[in-house]
């Protein structure tokens, strides 16, 4: 099956990609006037925080074409960018309560991305548990479809008042994980790489989740064919 | 009235119901025959616009124009369901289905349908939750809204479920006075002598056979 | 300067943010590879099934 | 454009015959509220000094907001009972007019539950000096339910037919709400303690309360015939 070597290849490649740009990002990129070398896990934790908030658009589209295109295979896309959305949001809290550690010396602060992320990563798991508790078919395409619009707009105004919130409660701390402010242009292309790769890390993990879904669902087709 | 022309439906991935195709015509019964699962339900539910089919046409013509939404025209009796809001009396939950029809049925007219039920007792007509109504009380109070909604195409799903001898001779007088008006009934029914009277057209249904 | 960035050694928060982001996205995709491999050992035995059974 | 209306108003008043004859539907709620107050006082204790108001404005809307999410958890049972849901789905019924219905029931359902929370809170705490019963934080309260209704009666339609709906609400319901939350009580506490105006207040939260309401509402009748639709 010569598609398997393509997508042996492919991951290589990944691996190979992200290999590069983090290690563009620990060891070329200088270090950082303020906080010294902690403030690296910038190069891990922006771009997946990016990738967390960009599957929420991509689940927005998939689950608007999912309600036009009503025989459309974006269901599953959905179903399949909204796990990996969940993967990067947890990893983002991840990444972040640990730079946040040495920065602000506890493991959480009220910032306002991550406390979005939190939302957000909520919001994932809502809409995984309620596809996968309704029943297989059109009507629950529809309905994780109204779902990931719902999320997907909400996202915004989830953001700005916690931003509101945020800035009533603590005055914004100089250097702010996630935080471009003090940034200077050799940091930038690296963080920028970074993001790019990690962009296109999620999009190959969503495709590859989307083909196993896929086979999941012809292989329960086959099934039903066995079936007197 | 209603024409059905190579109709496909699965669930699924599950074929079930491959190239179906019929006529009813005003005045005309249709009697769904089939074994258990050939999709009989399935199909009513099509016609009744609660699924949508994958493949082939239906339409609905009344007095030579084609109806856009077929609901419009259309009453629907699920085979388990009576579409009752249980806490309501009998009065109200008629009144709520007519209302949404458009209609605006005024006490008597309602009075009047309940009666052709035995239904209009002034104890059991209203303040009287229809939850605590039986079976039979409950598939004629069902049958009086089919009746009530004035809809030439009705669609019933083992409409006799429930009823009594008494109860079958009224579902066989509203259903002449229907055909008599110009309306057709599609019905699905185990129970087919009474139907008898009223010479009904068969389509036969053959279950899916696996491929 | 951040009162605790100071004389606090960032190679295990460094490595920590890393190590944690390697193993998720990788745990993630090997579970993904198991779980085709799975799949496509299925469709194959079925397909044999049925190829036999004709 | 007529028959909309009336099927809207049909489907209202048939929806307060419901409410009024099951009163256990709306009464649960209040009385949630009621026992939420009193656990909260209990545990804060007696309230006073610079945060009063904050405290009490937290204690209301986190009260009004369980208790609105039990009454939006069942919103939907006598609809989904002896297949009254799917009958109407067989009529020729509008979306938009089977929403509007809804969402009308909903709010004034809403407004019995959330109105009489502010009272008792400001009652039971009256010796605190504090009262939220005044026209500006009503005026908050009422266009923070109306965003959370339109969302209330869309997740209940969605999550009707799912199995896990108890593990929903916290999951989906409240982060989904949550900005609904803080601009309720920041603009509360702004009017309250820094006696802000309204008019004031709507270039912020008011302001994002209302795109909230309006972009739920929006979304609601949108996606609301999308979710009855023949599927």
């Amino acid at each position: 099956m010569e598609s398997e070597k393509l997508h042996v290849g492919m991951s290589l490649l990944m691996i190979g990609l992200v290999a590069l740009t983090w290690t563009w990002g620990l060891k070329w990129a200088p270090t950082e006037l303020h906080m010294g070398e902690v403030y690296r896990i910038i190069y891990v934790h922006v771009p997946a925080a990016f990738t967390a908030f960009f599957s929420a658009f991509i689940l927005l589209i998939a689950s608007i074409v999912t309600l036009i295109k009503k025989e459309s295979s974006a269901g599953l896309w959905g179903r399949s960018v909204a796990e990996v959305g969940l993967i990067f949001t947890v990893l983002t809290l991840a990444t972040g309560s640990i730079w946040g550690r040495p920065t602000w010396g506890v493991w959480w602060e009220w910032d306002a991305r991550l406390t979005t992320t939190l939302i957000l990563a909520l919001l994932y798991c809502g809409y995984l548990i309620l596809y996968s508790s309704l029943a297989a078919g059109p009507q629950r395409n529809k309905i994780a479809a109204t779902l990931g619009i719902i999320i997907a707009a909400d996202v915004p105004i989830i953001y700005k008042s916690v931003t509101w919130w945020r800035t009533l409660h603590q005055p914004p701390t100089l250097i702010r994980p996630g935080g471009e402010s003090t940034i200077d242009p050799e940091m930038r292309i690296a963080l920028v790489s970074c993001m790019v790769v990690m962009i296109i890390v999620g999009a190959f993990l969503t495709y590859q989740r989307y083909r196993n879904l896929a086979l999941a669902e012809e292989l329960e087709k086959l099934s039903y064919e066995q079936t007197p | 009235m209603l024409k059905v022309s190579d109709l496909h439906f699965g669930y699924r991935f599950r074929p079930i119901l491959q190239g179906v195709s019929c006529e009813v015509s005003a005045g005309e019964i249709l009697h769904i025959v089939g074994t258990n699962g050939s999709g009989k339900t399935t199909l009513m539910s099509i016609l009744a616009g609660l699924t949508k089919e994958t493949a082939g046409s239906i339409t609905l013509t009344c007095d030579n124009q084609e109806i856009a939404d077929r609901r419009q025209k259309t009453e629907y009796l699920p085979a388990e369901a009576n579409g009752l809001y249980g806490k309501m009396d009998a009065m109200d939950n008629l009144r709520f289905w007519q209302k949404l029809r458009g209609l605006s049925p005024s006490n008597e007219d309602i009075i009047a349908a309940l009666a052709q039920w035995d239904l209009d007792h002034p104890l059991i007509r209203s303040n009287f939750p229809t939850e605590k109504y039986s079976t039979g009380m409950k598939r004629r109070l069902a049958l009086a809204r089919v009746q009530l909604s004035g809809t030439p195409l009705w669609l019933l799903d083992e409409p006799l479920y429930g009823l009594d001898a008494k109860g079958i001779v009224q579902f066989q007088s509203i259903l002449s006075q229907h055909l008599d008006a110009g309306g057709a009934v599609a019905v699905v029914s185990h129970d087919t002598v009474p139907l008898e009277t009223f010479r009904p057209k068969v389509l036969e249904i053959e279950k899916r056979t696996a491929s | 300067m951040s009162p605790y960035g100071e004389g606090l050694n960032p190679i295990p928060y460094i490595s920590a943010a890393f190590g944690i982001a390697a193993l998720m996205l990788g745990g993630y995709g090997a579970w993904i590879v198991v779980q085709r491999k799975r799949l496509k050992a299925i469709k194959i035995a079925s397909q044999y099934r049925k190829e036999t059974r004709r | 454009m007529k028959l909309l209306f009336s099927q809207t108003m049909t489907i209202v008043r048939h929806g307060f015959k419901i409410e009024w004859a099951n009163p256990e539907r709306w009464l649960s709620p209040i009385l949630f509220a009621i026992t939420m107050l009193i656990l909260f006082s209990f545990s804060v204790g007696t309230i006073e000094g610079p945060d009063t108001a904050k405290l009490l404005v937290a204690e209301t809307y986190l009260t009004a907001f369980f208790s609105l999410q039990i009454s939006f958890a069942r919103f939907l049972e006598p609809d989904q009972q002896d297949g009254v849901f799917s009958l109407l789905r067989t009529y020729p019924l509008s979306g938009s007019a089977w929403y509007l219905g809804k969402y009308i029931t909903v709010m004034i359902m809403g407004l019995l539950i959330l109105i009489p929370t502010i009272f008792l809170t400001s009652f039971l705490h009256a010796k605190s000096g504090v009262s939220l019963m005044s026209i500006p934080v009503i005026t908050v309260a009422v266009t923070a339910l109306s965003g959370m209704a339109a969302l209330g009666v869309l997740l209940s339609t969605m999550t009707m037919g799912s199995g896990s709906k108890q593990i929903l609400y916290p999951l989906l319901y409240f982060p989904l709400t949550a900005p609904v939350l803080i601009s309720a009580v920041e603009a509360s506490k702004s009017i309250l303690v820094d006696n802000v105006n309204l008019q004031s207040l709507m270039s912020s939260w008011l302001g994002l309360l209302l795109i909230f309401g309006v972009m739920s509402f929006t979304l609601g009748i949108l996606l609301f015939g999308e979710l009855v639709k023949a599927e």
